[in-house]
């Protein structure tokens, strides 16, 4: 992978943490309401992903979104003001923070219930394929919306009609309170793929690059024609399911152990940690990604410098963004009412 | 021009007509293929124009309605059919949370020209989860439409219609009407999907009905001109929206409202028609309006009592009798 | 002997006593037990009474729904907490086609104890897929029924006697309510579960609503009461059945009948209750009843745009007003 | 196995052959209407299965159940009468043929939306764990019902719990008109049991003795607390769908190769073959149940005597639960109403 490349995904995980902290800010100051879901701490099966898909290939995600969008290139604008409910946000306020779309980005929207994104990605990728069309669908989903029944519908029609569909699984271990092995009766999900024959694999979602491997060469064999193919990213939140949850139901240990894990310090690690001390990292067990970092650091692939460059572009990025949202004024009742209706066109109903 | 055929058989034109026209155009459903449909709207369209077109699903409601919605994302145009409504229970989130929802929620981006048919109503002897009614759950729906074709003519416009717009819409069609035979004038010009048509005119009562209750209604009003009373009916056509000028201007005309549902009544779909009716009408009406449906309870599978629960012809007569004879007597719940 | 508690403490001691007194009553939904619900609802239950009488269970809200429908067969009395009302659309299944009618199919062999909770409503900014309602869609069905408990001592009176009653009962609890505080008198005598009570007596109009529109109906009477309008205010505390002869007293009594629901307007909760007081009062009314209550689209994630979508109290004493100044201008769906 | 018990597994399967071909015959005079589905050539799996069971184990089953509720000790005439929707009816005449229900016999009902058995089995089974009690419950669904999210979200469940369900798929290869290789992405369909842990194999359905063993030892792991079992029982449906189906979509060979199988020539073949002819079998190809036939009769375990014994007495079976319906009376609405309000008991509502 090339120097650029490589950049640009260290980049968007900055990015990404940086958006989401402050978002986190803006709804403890009234700012954003409802129900906020961040994503720190599994930024890597986001930005691995999506940097090794097709602009022109379709994403699906959940209410845990807003990095998905902002790596799929929804201006980091646009999403805070939609977090903030106003008109220039992607939505035009109507959405919100679990309802992100943008049409040109082929960025299919953000769904609040659990389960939902498996048949619509299912329904996108009938329609590519029906028309002979190269594209693929990438459907994020977590551990515990594996348990829904439209997983167990969908993966089947997907399997049995050969659609090019990529399932991303983002294992973060938990359905809000709820750990995985109280959830589901196996534990590694991939396995749950075997009763479709999809061929699926466990990937260590921590790792940027791993993932970014995986997703190249699933999505490959979907352009073969190979069928849908499953992904297993085996991740971690940092934070509570939501803004509303403090997390406590989960060992201090574990949470400890996975932050020394961080796919931020895959590629800056010795530089500048963001979660772990330098400590904390010394004293932590195997970390799978220490590999990674110090292969990438002999590589000689980043330097302090550019890091904190970044770092200033990314703060300034998010700045901006906060200060676009709050500029932004509130939508009227007639917007409402016309997104409502925007299908209507001059068809006369009555 | 008129051509004599049965309802399923001017649905299948319907679907026949616009997929030739629009390639974006797919049905998907159980056994709408190979097997051309259980109650055969969708003969013949697999032979002519291939499974990716005419697809047969798993029995798996929640996510084939879903992906109709997917797709839809995209501009295909899917008609989707759920064997019967009383499966349509299992795809109510894709209905009700998603194509209703979806182009409001993206700021109006997404259209969603999606098609979701299902038979329904109480046919025979189908027992209380095969005689499931649905109208009164997705009429609250803002953002679907729904439309209840009764005759052969309107089976064939407003599949049509609902094929062409960028809306999500219902289209409730009845078991019973399925074999029944009708008139399709294919030049005739086309009443807009949502009017609704007086059938008969008439001066001392208003029935207002939908589906295979509109028929009912015009059956009744037959026995009624028998005991000298004139009764107009009116066939709704559509559910949501509701043709409320025309309804209105019948009971200006009338000054009583009888309101005929094959849902129960409690919280039916009546119940809209006759709060609105008796609010638009309050100074013109001579007595209150009234709804004629099902008994508030679960289909029984014996026939009698199955007939027992839900209005005839007979029954929707003797109901129209009694509320023009003033004052009518209170709680009409047959 | 009355105590000072929030909504979802009442709801707690309920089931915490019911679960004392009956050891086949056992809770199940997702993160009830470790987590203690996401509403504190269970909290604390799960040390007590362990993972099998408080069961945390996967996100599959149609079958563990399902679950509660089997166990209820042998005589246990599941309390299934859907997390939300917007995941029920999910279990409608096993609520509508199973749990309403298996007692009826089975000619009567099974009971069915079996009780549903389900928070719901508009509560703030959690946008379309998170502020559906369902009252409607569940008034319909024979064999439910549905307790809309307001305030802290309804809470706990209405979920003891559903989990006390051999039906099945869907318990409609809203997302604002559970942080309010009423007080609890555990000694006084219980109202039955499906009364209607008048929460402030009034002269000039009735004013009809449940839940949290119930209290919002309450602060307009107070409004009103400063513009010399005397105001009725009924609180329905069940939406099937209804508890007609309350509402039809009162409307004898003012004349005017203004129902106030969260629903969207058409085809709402409030159109049956409009529907029949508007039948049953037609003699006795000044003024046509009207309805209050949400507009037709799907809930705004904007903030001024989701207030503007429901009934405030405001709102509610202006269209109060208006029906009281005859006549009423036509229409209003806020 | 002893004489007596083959004897009355027999004599089960010769009554329900005659008692659905009569069921036919009534619908087609019209004494019976709705829908009717029936059971002939699957008999071996409701046999085999439910003489494994313990009569305090729960059965559970769909819209094609007369056969189970038969062998279950329903007795024909208060089925018969359920089908003509009479009062002596085992549901009074309100659930007619897809809604079979006896509370005494733990036939907990047949239902009729496809999936809709799942969860009532694991709740069953759910009060049963939690009692525990021994008592299993017993689950019948076909190969299309494998696709609805219930299934899924039902074996999640019941593995997760450890609870004691046995899962009996009665894969007769098709859903209504769809064969399963278009319906199921594998068309094995014990291999859908692998993403949950559960323990399941594929069993020749139209051999009843092979049918009871494989039940009898789940039955025996589950009573021993080793949770949810699933057995696959391969069999086939001669006739239509339902009455409303002439079955056209199947090629005539496969039906006849299938009736060659059928499964009640396994005790009684060389004496009188209900469905095919002698000549038929002859010319037939491998038939997996010849075997356990011979086997039979070598063991001198019936006589051409005894058959014809048992025919009778079925046949007359049937003929008395005929008149039994016949002349039992239409319920009123009375009953009706009571039906529906069983339950309310003194309770004061308003
Ligand atoms: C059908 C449905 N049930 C319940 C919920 C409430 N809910 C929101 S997120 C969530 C947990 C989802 O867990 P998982 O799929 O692992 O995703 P994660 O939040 O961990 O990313 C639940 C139960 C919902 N939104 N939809
Ligand atoms: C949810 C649902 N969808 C569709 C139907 C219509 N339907 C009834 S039986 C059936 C086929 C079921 O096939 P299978 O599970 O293999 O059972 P079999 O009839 O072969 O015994 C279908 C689609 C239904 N009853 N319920
Ligand atoms: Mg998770
Ligand atoms: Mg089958």
């Amino acid at each position: 992978m090339d120097r650029f490349m490589l950049h640009a995904m260290l980049q968007d995980m900055l990015l990404a943490r940086s958006f989401e902290e402050r978002a986190a800010r803006e709804y403890t100051e009234g700012n954003i309401a409802g129900f906020l879901h961040l994503y720190p701490g599994e930024e890597a099966v986001a930005v691995g992903v999506l940097h090794a898909a097709e602009s022109s290939d379709y994403v699906v995600s959940t209410y845990r979104e807003h990095v998905h969008a902002l790596v799929r290139g929804i201006p980091a604008r646009s999403i805070m003001a939609e977090l903030f409910g106003r008109r220039d946000g992607c939505c035009r306020g109507m959405g919100g923070s679990m309802h992100l779309f943008d049409r040109e980005r082929r960025f299919m929207g953000g769904y609040a219930i659990v389960g939902e994104t498996f048949p619509v990605a299912v329904g996108l990728a009938y329609a590519t394929a029906m028309r002979s069309q190269p594209e693929a669908v990438i459907c994020f989903f977590g551990d515990g919306a594996v348990n829904q029944g439209t997983f167990h519908e969908s993966l089947n029609m997907a399997a049995l009609w050969n659609l090019p569909v990529l399932f991303v699984c983002e294992n973060n271990h938990y359905q809000i309170g709820t750990e995985i092995h109280r959830h589901s009766a196996v534990s590694d999900v991939f396995k749950r793929a075997c009763g479709y024959r999809i061929p699926a694999e466990k990937i260590n979602g921590m790792d940027v690059l791993r993932v970014y491997e995986a997703t190249q060469s699933a999505l490959q064999r979907i352009r073969e024609g190979a069928g849908p193919q499953f992904l297993e990213m085996e991740t971690y939140r940092f934070r509570g399911h939501s803004m509303a949850d403090a997390g406590n139901y989960r060992p201090q240990v574990e949470v400890e152990a996975y932050r020394r894990m961080d796919p931020l310090s895959i590629v800056e690690k010795a530089e500048q940690p963001l979660y772990p001390s330098a400590e904390n990292i010394a004293s932590a067990g195997p970390d799978t990604i220490n590999g990674f970092s110090e292969h990438l650091r002999a590589e000689q692939l980043i330097n302090a410098d550019e890091i904190e460059q970044m770092k200033q572009q990314v703060e300034q990025t998010v700045e901006d963004a906060v200060d676009f949202a709050r500029r932004s004024p509130e939508p009227g009742m007639e917007e409402a009412l016309a997104a409502l209706d925007c299908n209507r066109g001059q068809e006369v109903l009555i | 021009m008129a051509q004599e055929m049965f309802y399923y058989q001017a649905l299948n034109r319907a679907l026949d007509e616009e997929m030739a026209a629009d390639d974006s155009v797919f049905i998907l459903g159980e056994d709408v293929g190979l097997y051309g449909g259980s109650y055969r709207v969708t003969e013949g369209l697999y032979a002519r124009y291939g499974e990716w077109r005419v697809r047969d699903t798993p029995i798996s409601e929640g996510s084939f309605t879903g992906l109709g919605v997917g797709a839809a994302l995209i501009d295909m145009r899917p008609v989707v059919e759920i064997m019967t409504v009383n499966f349509a229970l299992l795809a109510l989130d894709a209905i009700i949370n998603m194509a209703a929802k979806i182009p409001f929620m993206s700021g109006g981006q997404f259209p969603m020209p999606l098609v979701v048919r299902m038979p329904g109503g109480v046919a025979r002897q189908l027992a209380a989860q095969h005689s499931q009614r649905l109208e009164h759950t997705l009429m609250n729906v803002p953002g679907l439409r729904i439309a209840v074709p009764a005759t052969v003519q309107d089976a064939w416009w407003q599949l049509k219609q609902a094929i062409r717009s960028e809306e999500p819409i219902i289209m409730l069609e009845h078991e019973l009407l399925y074999f029944s035979k009708g008139e399709l004038d294919e030049t005739a010009d086309a009443i807009p999907m949502h009017r609704a048509v007086v059938r008969r005119p008439g001066e001392d009562i208003t029935i207002i009905g939908y589906s295979r209750m509109a028929l009912l209604a015009e059956e009744a009003a037959a026995l009624l001109a028998e005991s000298g009373i004139s009764a107009e009916v009116i066939d709704l056509r559509s559910l949501r929206p509701i043709d409320w000028a025309t309804c209105i201007a019948s009971v200006q005309k009338t000054h009583h409202c009888l309101v005929v549902e094959e849902d129960c009544v409690f919280a039916g779909a009546g119940a809209e028609v006759a709060a609105k009716l008796a609010e638009a009408c309050f100074y013109e009406l001579d007595a209150p309006v009234q709804r004629h449906g099902a008994l508030d309870i679960p289909t029984p599978y014996n026939r009698s009592l199955e007939i027992a629960s839900i209005p005839t012809a007979e029954s929707i007569a003797e109901a129209a009798r009694r509320l023009v004879a003033e004052p009518p007597a209170a709680g009409d719940e047959k």
